[in-house]
């Protein structure tokens, strides 16, 4: 019992931080591609822009519900929210600081893992309960892909898990805090792995290059074609959640989570987290899309075999490198 | 368990900020006077008459990528388990995972000739 | 797999067969690609009959933005129709103008004033170098996304695109309806200062041509996308009429600025770039070459501008001020999406009108390759195809 | 070598990205900052007066009659002696325009001998109904006093293309009024046709 | 107490969707169904306090599985035109044999003799596994690899069959009158 109560206070918090963070990660993001197109960004609602994402959300809670006539209803409805949930979920083993952690399961990583598994369903859902083209298609394609990528995910995941000899997130980032940062040392199978990590990341959360399900220009809308109001924002907060989310688990597994010079604490990995969601836009609004099967190509021939070989790289390390131990 | 039940609290709180979204939707958003039109609720397939539904057939190699994706990850759960132990069991247990990665590999060295990896 | 698509793989589809041809049981799924899409530049539909995601038969649909320009042209008088085909390719009006105006000049055996005719090469080319920048733009838009890369690009050649719609309102004072052309020269003289700005711009634009091939050619999901996609060999584009950089991405070394010199050009050199492969990678580098090339040439006209008057005759105080009794002519150039002519049989109704006026538009001959390349390429293969075959819907319609 | 490439070329395109987010952004907040204009920017219209505090119109018609899409109607009200200076001249009685239709190609600018039609330099002049874009002689007229009239003026445009004058690159405020009274444009010799054959 | 009350919600949503899955019409539905039937005994899992097991079941039966079963209903068929629709043909027999098998498992519980009364639960985690696994199964442990290969095998197969062992008709020689539409 007590743990519900204090899964849900710590919830409540961690939740709230992050539907804030977002926020104003998505007003940054904003200005930020708007500087990198020489444009200014949101300047009108509220001291330069700030104000935006909530105006924006505000306006799209007040548009009409409209469903498609041939869709499925249920579905259709129930998608979105299972979207938000997925996205969120990870979050719950994910250690903001010490004590910051909703749910420190001793599977935390596989936790971690299973739900980002669980986002093909709402995404495949929503593609195939809005009965349009585009979206099934979207849909069809973002499952194949996050089902692919998962693999090289699963497979980098392990790499802190064997370097640790533990799954529980805080007993790694404690390792690392102890030893060295995994992106840092050891660096062969580290800095790679975290790349690699990174890359997956941008594919399961659909950023560009890798933003296959609603590539606009192809899809119109993906999955989203025929959303509208609010589930429309529950997925475009999913997405985000999703990236945010993401961000924070590679802080913790990769970058040492709450450790760092001067003083450890909740700062490092909030500054942490927003420095990876601020490279994932970098990469977003810099880059084109790939094509699906360039995106499967990359995967199955080159992210797998090079996380394999990752892993036995961190195993090799455990084993024989004096001091690893 | 403890933590499990903390998770769960955490679902359940995720779950009440989607569906408070939608519960602020109901009460915020504009209702249309008329009826939904014929027009509004049609699926949308650029501007055009939708041409059937659609929900039509895939492509097998999604099933085998999906195929491939399980036996992966069928793989990777039973490298955490020697992930987790790998400290303490020594080179014996090193090795018993090199050939059991090898042996799979074998195998997406075959896909990879066969060319089952492509994807068109 | 399919009949159908086992045949598009062969490239056996033949596009004047109906798709029940090679789908009796109609196991494909049709796909209504436009007109209200993302990437069909305006308003575009296709007909997309896919298996899976492979495109197995396209089929282009025409005429949503059909706004009867021929026939208008029909009605005005001469000196009115000049700001009539601006509105054709919207991307590059100046172009449009041009040819509408040394057809009537043509017919009417007018000389025009050596001044007039560089000034209108220093138009053409600073056109060819904006028409050649939104392209690039959009392009990458299709392969980029509009929350993506790719609008980043795009709003970085609309910047340095902006900078010479700048020269053309200070010359004009417009910066789309430029109406600058009449017949026998040109209607705005260069202001003062406005070469210097022109120079300015134009070294703007050179330093970023760089950035835009970190950001596209140079770049290697760029050079994924569109390599091999779309090939067009040099045959077939010349059997559908397709003219300038398309046509000279599939190998044919054929530009009008050098092959029939109008304006300046024949006191000019014109470096002709030129692919082989045909597919979209060398359509995107030949107007990558065309954009150096044109700020090549801006920058010699600028040199070599002669002085002296820029209309042949006294400016049009009515409108009936041309008069042609008879006779026909069709002129063509060098537009930036191919050769773009205007055909007119004068003598109609009056002498002031054009009986027949045709304009013969190079998107709508890159639109008939439509069929013979979408097959075998995906649904975002599509989009980059398309988008390498830069139409301009305005044009295609009329 | 594949995936370096993607790497590096990857590399590249942020470094490109990232310069360009420290360079100055190119948006003019518009309705808060309007860029400066072209001296010879054309948007809207206006109807000039004469150095009498006249309407300079005669109602000679000539651009109603080039205008492509025929936006301009008019109504002449004859000749008649003028209140300040006692002398005969010809009066526009009605003049219409329609904005929402004209493309402004500045082909009635060119053609008008009296200098009576300019084009302004501000756009902004939005409207809620299209009937509101149709604007007559009061509102044309009140154009001229209160909006920066272009450099163009029928007798510049016809001059610049016979080459009698070289353009002047300063704007003046105001177009220069007429001092003498234009004759009736139907007398006015017709203009050479340019080379046709009749 | 509260701890029976979760297990009771926890098996009725198991059995509950269970039963969706079988008597849905709708394939894709049933197929969501199944998540959720999988969902529901990984909640049982963890509230064994078999937290492996719990992930586990979630990543690959619900990540995995459910998502083979959608590609496999999408792929199966082509319905173009109506909703995906399976009515159960052998309803008397699958509610025989559900029976039959649910007999046996409770007999076989009931009959064994170590669950009498309260029996202490030992924690098993993935170090515990890990260690039976590689010191006292590591036999069994290199056999998976070689089924998971033969997996492999058989998917490569299943998607080479699919592109070249369809028997194709030959096309007859175009004809021009046949215009497109």
């Amino acid at each position: 019992m007590s743990g519900l109560v204090h899964g849900a206070q710590y919830a409540v918090m961690i939740v709230s931080s992050l539907l804030a963070v977002i926020a104003i990660g998505i007003w940054f993001e904003r200005k930020f591609a708007g500087r990198m197109q020489s444009r200014l960004g949101p300047t009108i609602v509220g001291p330069v822009g700030l104000l935006q994402p909530l105006a924006d959300v505000v306006k799209l809670l007040q548009k009409e519900d409209i469903v498609p006539k041939d869709a499925d209803r249920a579905l259709f409805d129930l998608a979105p929210l299972l979207a938000v949930l997925f996205s969120l979920g990870a979050a719950a083993v994910v250690p903001f600081s010490p004590t910051a952690v909703a749910a420190d399961l001793d599977i935390g990583v596989l936790f971690i893992l299973a739900i980002g598994a669980l986002m093909v369903i709402p995404t495949f859902a929503a593609g195939w309960a809005s009965n349009n083209k585009f979206a099934l298609l979207g849909g069809m394609r973002a499952v194949a892909q996050s089902v692919s990528y998962a693999v090289p995910l699963v497979l980098v995941v392990m790499v802190p898990v064997i370097l640790s000899g533990s799954m529980r997130v805080s007993e790694i980032v404690t390792f690392q805090s102890e030893h060295h940062w995994f992106a840092v040392w050891p660096i062969i199978p580290g800095l790679p792995a975290f790349a690699l990590f990174f890359i997956a990341m941008l594919a399961e959360s659909n950023r560009i290059p890798f933003d296959i399900p609603e590539a606009e220009s192809e899809l119109v809308a993906g999955i989203t074609t025929e959303y509208t109001g609010a589930k429309f924002v529950l997925f475009y907060m999913a997405e985000y959640v999703h990236t945010l989310v993401g961000s924070a688990v590679g802080a913790a597994l990769f970058l040492g989570g709450w450790d760092g010079p001067f003083k450890p604490g909740l700062h490092w990995m909030v500054l942490k987290t927003l420095l990876l969601f601020t490279a994932v836009y970098w990469v977003r609004w810099t880059l084109l899309r790939f094509r699906s099967d360039q995106l499967m190509d990359l995967c199955w021939k080159r992210l797998v075999p090079i996380a394999v070989g990752l892993v036995f790289l961190a195993a090799a390390w455990v084993q024989f490198v004096p001091g690893a131990r | 368990m403890t933590a499990w039940l903390s998770a769960l609290s955490f679902l359940v709180v995720s779950t009440l900020v989607g569906a408070g979204m939608l519960v602020a939707a109901r009460i915020l958003r504009v209702r249309a006077r008329a009826a939904a039109s014929e027009l509004k609720t049609r699926t949308y397939e650029c501007g055009e008459e939708p041409a059937g539904m659609a929900w039509m057939q895939f492509h097998a190699r999604y099933y085998v990528v999906a195929l491939f994706f399980v036996v992966f990850d069928v793989e990777a759960v039973f490298l955490f388990p020697w992930a987790v132990v790998l400290r303490e069991l020594g080179v014996g247990a090193f090795i018993a995972a090199v050939g059991f990665v090898l042996v799979l590999m074998l195998g997406w060295l075959y896909a990879l000739k066969k060319e089952a990896l492509q994807w068109q | 797999m399919t009949e159908g698509l086992q045949s598009a793989r062969r490239g056996a589809i033949d596009p004047h067969l109906s798709i029940r041809h090679y789908d009796a049981d109609a196991d494909l799924m049709l796909l209504h690609f436009g007109p209200q899409h993302p990437s069909t530049h305006g308003v575009f539909r296709m007909d997309l009959y896919l298996d899976g995601e492979v495109i197995v038969k396209a089929t282009p649909f025409l005429g949503y933005l059909h706004r009867g320009v021929e026939k208008l042209c029909e009605k005005l008088t001469y000196v009115q129709q000049t700001p009539v085909v601006d509105k054709n390719d919207y991307v590059s009006p100046m172009i449009n103008e041009q040819a509408l105006n040394m057809a009537f000049e043509k017919l009417l055996k007018l000389e025009v004033p050596r001044r007039a005719r560089w000034l209108r090469t220093l138009l053409a080319e600073l056109q060819r170098l904006a028409s050649h920048l939104l392209w690039l733009g959009t392009f990458t838009l299709d392969l980029g996304g509009a929350l993506g890369g790719g609008s980043t690009l795009f709003l970085h050649c609309f910047r340095e695109r902006e900078l010479i719609l700048d020269l053309f309102e200070e010359l004009t004072g417009s910066r789309f309806h430029y109406n600058t052309h009449t017949i026998g020269g040109n209607r705005h003289d260069l202001p003062a200062g406005l070469a210097a700005k022109v120079e300015v711009a134009l070294a703007a634009i050179a330093a970023r041509l760089g950035e835009y091939e970190d950001l596209s050619l140079g770049h290697a999901i760029f050079q994924a996308r569109t390599k091999g996609v779309g090939t067009l060999d040099s045959d077939l584009a010349l059997e559908l009429g397709i003219t300038g950089p398309i046509l000279r991405a599939s190998g044919v070394d054929h530009d009008l600025r050098r092959d029939a010199p109008y304006h300046a050009y024949d006191e000019l050199t014109v470096n002709v770039a030129t692919e082989h492969a045909g597919d979209c990678f060398a359509r995107a580098s030949v107007r990558f070459a065309e954009m150096r090339e044109s700020i090549r040439l801006c920058r010699a006209v600028l040199e070599g501008l002669p002085e002296g008057p820029i209309a042949a005759s006294k400016a049009v105080r009515l409108p009936t001020a041309v008069k042609i009794a008879s006779g026909q002519v069709y002129v063509g150039i060098e537009g930036p999406r191919g050769e773009i002519g205007t055909f007119v049989i004068a003598g109609g109704d009056t002498p002031t009108t054009p009986y027949r006026l045709k304009i013969r538009a190079p998107s709508m001959h890159a639109l008939a390759a439509i069929p013979y390349v979408m097959p075998g390429a995906t649904l975002s293969d599509a989009v980059a195809i398309l988008g390498s075959l830069d139409p301009i819907m305005g044009e295609v319609d009329r | 070598m594949g995936v370096f490439s993607y790497w590096i070329d990857t590399a590249r395109a942020l470094r490109t990205t990232l310069r360009n987010a420290f360079r100055p952004p190119t948006t003019v907040e518009f309705p808060a900052v309007i860029r400066p204009r072209a001296e010879r920017y054309r948007a809207s219209f206006a109807l000039v007066d004469d150095e009498n505090g006249e309407c300079a119109c005669v109602a000679c018609q000539a651009c109603e009659k080039i205008c492509p899409s025929q936006v301009i109607k008019m109504k002449s009200g004859g000749k008649r002696e003028s209140p300040v200076t006692g002398k005969k001249r010809a009066y526009a009685d009605e003049f219409v325009l329609d904005l929402s239709a004209c493309m402004q190609c500045e082909l009635c600018v060119q053609v008008c001998n009296n200098d009576a039609i300019v084009m302004i330099r501000e756009p902004e002049e939005p409207a809620y109904t299209r009937a509101d874009l149709v604007f007559d002689m009061a509102h044309l007229r009140d154009n001229a006093h209160t909006k920066t009239a272009t450099w163009a003026n029928g007798t510049r445009l016809q001059e610049m293309q016979e080459g009698k004058k070289v353009p002047k690159a300063k704007p003046e405020p105001k177009p220069e009024p007429k001092p003498e009274p234009k004759p009736e444009p139907k007398a006015e010799p017709k203009p050479p046709t340019e080379g046709g054959t009749p | 107490m509260s701890a029976s009350i979760g297990f009771g919600f926890v098996a009725a949503c198991a059995v509950l969707s269970a039963l969706f899955v079988v008597r849905v019409k709708n394939l894709v539905h049933a197929a969501l169904w199944l998540g959720v039937t999988l969902i529901a005994t990984a909640g049982l899992y963890a509230m064994l306090d078999a937290s492996f097991l719990a992930g586990v079941q979630v990543l690959l039966y619900v990540g995995g599985v459910s998502v083979l079963m959608i590609f496999g209903v999408m792929i199966t068929r082509k319905h173009d035109g109506l909703v995906v629709e399976a009515e159960s043909t052998s309803g008397p027999r699958g509610v025989f044999a559900a029976v039959g098998l649910f007999a046996v498992l409770a007999t076989s519980i009931v009959m064994t003799p170590e669950l009498d009364g309260a029996v202490a639960v030992e924690t098993v985690t993935a170090r515990h596994l890990g260690r039976s696994l590689l010191v006292d199964h590591v036999l069994a442990f290199e056999v998976v690899s070689l089924l998971l290969l033969i997996a492999i095998i058989g998917a490569v197969v299943l998607a080479r069959r699919r592109d070249h062992g369809v028997e194709r008709k030959e096309l007859p020689a175009p004809r021009r009158e046949e215009v497109s539409s």
